[in-house]
């Protein structure tokens, strides 16, 4: 399912080539590293983020059945995620060049000016569900989806599901401006690999958030895990369109945004949901 | 046509190119790029990711350093290289590039010949892989065999290049850069001897940085092969991680094709005294104006607007008529004005007081902005352009100092401090031309299509 | 698998990175070492919950703490190495030593 | 099975902790000192602590990566293209070590370890949250104000800018003196 949305996503990427045609152009691409690289651990940049984002999906409910729901599947998930950070910034730096290395530098500014409120807003949904298990908070939204009444956290949840997989506004760190920057070095497999990644991690950011704030697999008439498939094609097809409307959002300017304005909203709404699980 | 090609076939049927422009080669790149645009094929952001190197115009070494040849050594095989030297050729350069890049041979060694073309009455020079593409073309010059694999060198950088015991005292040499630029795509290394050199990269040395922390401070040339990057333009930056603590322009090499700077034409040629209408004028000043746009707002990472702006550039220059351009532009025009994520992410940035170059990065926008709109209402005046004064898109053309001049000598001061990010925005606002630096030759009578 | 074994995985973390913090002169790299003792005293706090009292939730807040501690640990060492650097351009803890004299 | 992971983490955790000194470039030892820690924290789940142990995990890593750039920054040679050692008293260190170890593991065999009491609970994530809000309630406020003092400690001593550097004598300049202008249009 992933591969496919991942697919699907490719399909819709800025590339108008289509993403069969770049896999195979990438697989036909010589490897090529610069001098003096640290070339174990581009390899190991370059694999830890598909690695990372799909360990991720492990946690993902597909209906209502995930491939292993742990009790604690909303922070697993946050601590897979943030292996990205590692991968990223390893990326960028193994290449030895400086335009990598100001991408890879970029998305560990990115990452903390996006972690603190979108920790808060994966724990206000968890909060709602009184339950760390994925499938508990699935479960909780039987009635009324947490993106109707935890619309600050969704919102939150949005901004930084894009955050994280460097995707659209968010791309600085592999931005044109840098020249691909943490990616800007890689050609042939490993550029498939780490692109790969980032498209994974995109689409399983989406599809968290179905969990999450849309309910899961609960919809009327269909079975859970076509609703599921519906609602992150829809979460997709949002961020999707999102990068067409906005520049590059650049780190000095949105941390301050993120933690002078996002991270209290984040806590008042934690507040709210706090008092009105105790209130039931 | 065994699998392994028809598969190289399927997978290099968009090839993503590398754009290489060279000072006074503005024609061709527009003629490269709207070629692209036609053709669906993808532009690529550095060597790493390209299959087809484009370079518009002969590159000139700067400072007797090839960077061409390390742009080129950059790209990942298969590859081909074609330099385009004159913009009618633009197609079939890159119908020749990808010719050569589709046979069997260039998987592991590219290939290079000279082709001289004869059409059109003038001379063309265009150089390109020796595909076979029958037709008009006679190839003489030798085929320079270029190793392919010389990107693996030096692995080594473990192992041990340099025997230093102890670590001795804290300052002075000994710093070890942490990135040093090392392929040519962006820039040339290698002018900091006296910095001592591991695995052949120039080590950092250290200086106080905006916080005053004496960090490690890297000796990075920015350009001339950078993706929305005036052509021709070597900055020598000092960064200490992604700030820029020091820049300088380097000297322009002077362009081979020394024609006259395409955006100042029609003012040019009016300085000739030949008659030049004014809504020809306008129609340059608009498709300049564009074209700057196109770049600030790729840098500014919104991909879909620039977009937008090069195409509107691209049928401006094809002579498309007010009616159809009218709905095109001033669309793109409102929503850039009204776009509060572009005010709030480009306000601020890049700000002077005074000077030619007054304001920040987001007002310069919008001045162009108005300009483009301004120029678009004159687009179809028919009346001559006056001999007096002369405003081409950057300002004065009649005056001693060309008008990017002044805005290269305003380049230092603003981009120090400034973050990487913002340094590529302040650069794209004040999208200075080099061709204006040029001697300039005065056109005889070669009207653009 | 029984808390000894445990033990002395945590016994060899808390060694090796007092190894590391006794021998390294740059203050970052002194603070890996801290770092791999205090992953040493979380691993061992664990079996200890785990193999005598995991009735009691004493063991974890012990991991807690030390989790806590390891976050103060860095962010303070990093505050005072950019104190140190921007004062005296010194990461290195003999340097620091000498600023006494 | 999870015995298998016991020894897999172990091995893994103290070989990456002893490369962590052995590396001589910075990413590699950061991200080594990650490895080991990520085991760590693996261990903790082989425990039975999920929660404990994917918290490590997501700790450690965020803090190795932020740790890696203050290596970049502040080290010298960081990316070890040029072999230099920077230990001191190396003999005396090992000495030491390899007594401290001797010792702690002939503690842990000697030692009369109390036999277990209790079983785990259902959900030991929601025995520490229990816990630490009603009777480690000290502990869990000690921590914060340990924390927050550490969030006003870190600035003092790393920051160079006062208010007043920002806003003038008079604490009035409208737009504070900043390298760089933030998000929020202060």
């Amino acid at each position: 399912m992933l591969v496919l949305a991942a697919w699907a996503t490719a399909t819709v990427d800025a590339r108008s080539t289509g993403p069969g045609r770049e896999v195979l152009r990438l697989l036909v691409q010589q490897r090529r590293i610069t001098r003096a690289a640290d070339i174990p651990l581009v390899r190991l940049g370059t694999t830890l983020l598909p690695v990372a984002a799909v360990l991720a999906a492990a946690v993902l409910p597909f209906g209502f059945r995930s491939v292993s729901d742990l009790p604690d599947g909303v922070v697993w998930f946050n601590a897979m995620e943030a292996l990205a950070w590692a991968a990223v910034w390893l990326t960028g730096w193994a290449p030895n060049s400086t335009l990598s290395l100001i991408g890879g530098y970029r998305f560990l500014a990115q990452g903390l000016a996006y972690e603190l409120p979108h920790m808060l807003a994966i724990t206000t949904a968890a909060l709602g569900a009184e339950s760390l298990q994925v499938g508990a908070v699935v479960d909780a939204q039987s009635g009324l989806w947490f993106a109707v009444w935890m619309p600050v956290a969704f919102g939150i949840y949005l901004l930084s599901a894009l955050a994280m997989a460097f995707w659209g506004p968010f791309d600085q760190p592999a931005g044109a401006d840098v020249a691909g920057g943490a990616a800007g070095e890689l050609s042939g497999v490993d550029r498939l690999v780490f692109l790969g990644g980032r498209w994974l991690l995109l689409v399983v950011a989406a599809a968290f958030a179905v969990p999450l704030f849309l309910g899961g697999g609960h919809g009327p008439l269909l079975p859970g895990w076509a609703w599921t498939v519906l609602k992150t094609a829809a979460v997709l097809g949002f961020l999707l369109w999102a990068r067409r409307r906005v520049p590059t959002v650049r780190m000095e300017r949105y941390v301050e945004l993120a933690w002078v304005v996002l991270t209290p909203l984040a806590v008042a709404q934690a507040l709210v949901v706090a008092v009105v699980v105790l209130a039931r | 046509m065994d699998l392994r090609t028809r598969l190289t076939r399927v997978a290099l049927a968009q090839p993503a190119v590398l754009l290489v422009t060279s000072p006074g080669a503005t024609r061709e790149r527009l003629a490269v790029e709207a070629e692209l645009e036609r053709r669906d094929w993808p532009q690529a952001a550095g060597p790493a990711s390209a299959d087809l190197v484009v370079f518009a115009g002969t590159p000139l070494p700067v400072r007797e350093d090839d960077w061409a040849e390390r742009v080129w050594q950059g790209v990942p095989a298969p590859r081909a290289r074609v330099t385009v030297t004159d913009a009618v050729h633009a197609a079939h350069a890159l119908d020749h590039g990808h010719a050569t890049l589709l046979k069997p041979g260039t998987q592991h060694a590219g290939h290079q010949g000279h082709m001289n073309h004869q059409g059109h009455g003038a001379d063309h020079e265009h150089e390109s892989g020796h595909g076979e593409h029958g037709g008009a073309h006679e190839e003489h010059g030798g085929h320079e065999e270029q190793a392919d694999h010389g990107g693996h060198e030096g692995h080594g950088g473990h192992e041990g290049h340099r025997p230093n015991g102890e670590h001795a005292a804290h300052q002075g040499h000994g710093h070890m850069d942490h990135g040093g630029m090392d392929h040519g795509a962006m820039g040339h290394g290698g002018h900091q001897h006296h910095m001592g050199a591991v695995a052949g990269l120039p080590m950092a040395e250290r200086a106080a940085d905006r916080d005053e922390l004496r960090l490690d401070r890297l000796h990075v040339p920015l350009g001339p092969a950078l993706p929305d990057w005036p052509a021709g333009l070597v900055l020598r930056l000092e960064l200490q991680g992604d700030v820029v603590q020091r820049a300088e322009v380097d000297p322009v090499p002077t362009p081979s094709a020394s024609g006259p700077a395409f955006w100042n034409e029609p003012w040019l040629r009016a300085m000739t005294g030949e008659p030049v209408t004014v809504g020809e004028a306008a129609r340059r000043q608009c498709a300049a104006h564009l074209d700057s746009l196109g770049r600030l707002l790729g840098v500014a990472g919104w991909i879909d607007a620039a977009g937008r702006a090069r195409d509107a550039r691209d049928s401006l220059l094809g002579g498309a008529g007010r009616d159809e351009l009218v709905p095109r532009i001033r669309p793109l025009v409102r929503r850039l004005r009204r776009s509060w994520t572009l005010r709030w992410l480009l306000a601020g940035v890049g700000a002077q007081a005074r000077g030619p170059v007054g304001g920040d990065v987001h007002s310069r926008l919008i001045a162009w902005l108005d300009a483009i709109e301004h120029a678009l209402d004159a687009i179809d005046g028919r009346e001559r352009l006056p001999a007096r004064p002369l405003r081409g898109p950057r300002g004065r053309v009649d005056t001693e100092t060309p008008p990017s001049q002044s805005l290269l000598d305003a380049l230092p001061e603003l981009l120090e401090g400034a973050e990487f990010a913002c340094a590529r925005l302040i650069v794209a606002s004040l999208d200075p031309d080099l061709d204006e630096l040029a001697p300039q030759q005065l056109p005889v009578g070669r009207n653009h299509g | 698998m029984s808390l000894e074994l445990f033990l002395i995985v945590a016994a060899a973390l808390f060694c090796v990175g007092l190894f590391g913090a006794l021998t390294q002169q740059s203050i970052v790299m002194l603070m890996m070492g801290l770092e791999l003792m205090l992953g040493g005293v979380i691993l061992a706090a664990g079996a200890a919950w785990h193999y005598i009292a995991p009735a009691a939730a004493d063991g974890q807040v012990l991991i807690v703490v030390a989790i806590t501690a390891m976050a103060v640990e860095m962010a303070i060492g990093f505050a005072v190495v950019t104190a140190l650097f921007r004062s005296r351009e010194i990461d290195m803890t003999d340097m620091a030593a000498e600023l006494k004299e | 099975m999870s015995t298998a992971a016991f020894w897999l983490l172990a091995v893994v955790a103290v070989a990456s902790g002893v490369m962590v000194f052995r590396f001589d470039s910075m990413a590699r030892a950061t991200f080594s000192l990650l490895t080991a820690l990520l085991c760590v924290g693996g261990e903790l789940i082989v425990l039975g602590l999920d929660y404990l142990g994917i918290v490590t995990i997501l700790m450690m890593t965020i803090e190795m990566a932020i740790m890696a750039v203050f290596m970049v920054m502040f080290m010298m040679n960081p990316a070890g293209l040029m072999p230099m050692t920077m230990i001191h008293n190396k003999r005396g260190a090992a000495v030491i070590c390899a007594l401290a170890f001797a010792l702690l593991v002939a503690g842990i065999l000697l030692a009369p370890w109390p036999s277990r009491q209790g079983r785990p609970p259902a959900d030991p994530t929601m025995d520490l949250g229990m816990s630490l809000m009603g009777p480690q309630m000290l502990t869990m406020m000690t921590l914060g104000m340990a924390l927050f003092a550490t969030i006003v400690a870190t600035v003092v001593l790393a920051t160079r800018r006062g208010r007043y550097d920002r806003y003038g004598d008079e604490l009035q300049a409208a737009p504070p003196a900043d390298p760089v202008r933030g998000g929020v249009g202060r």
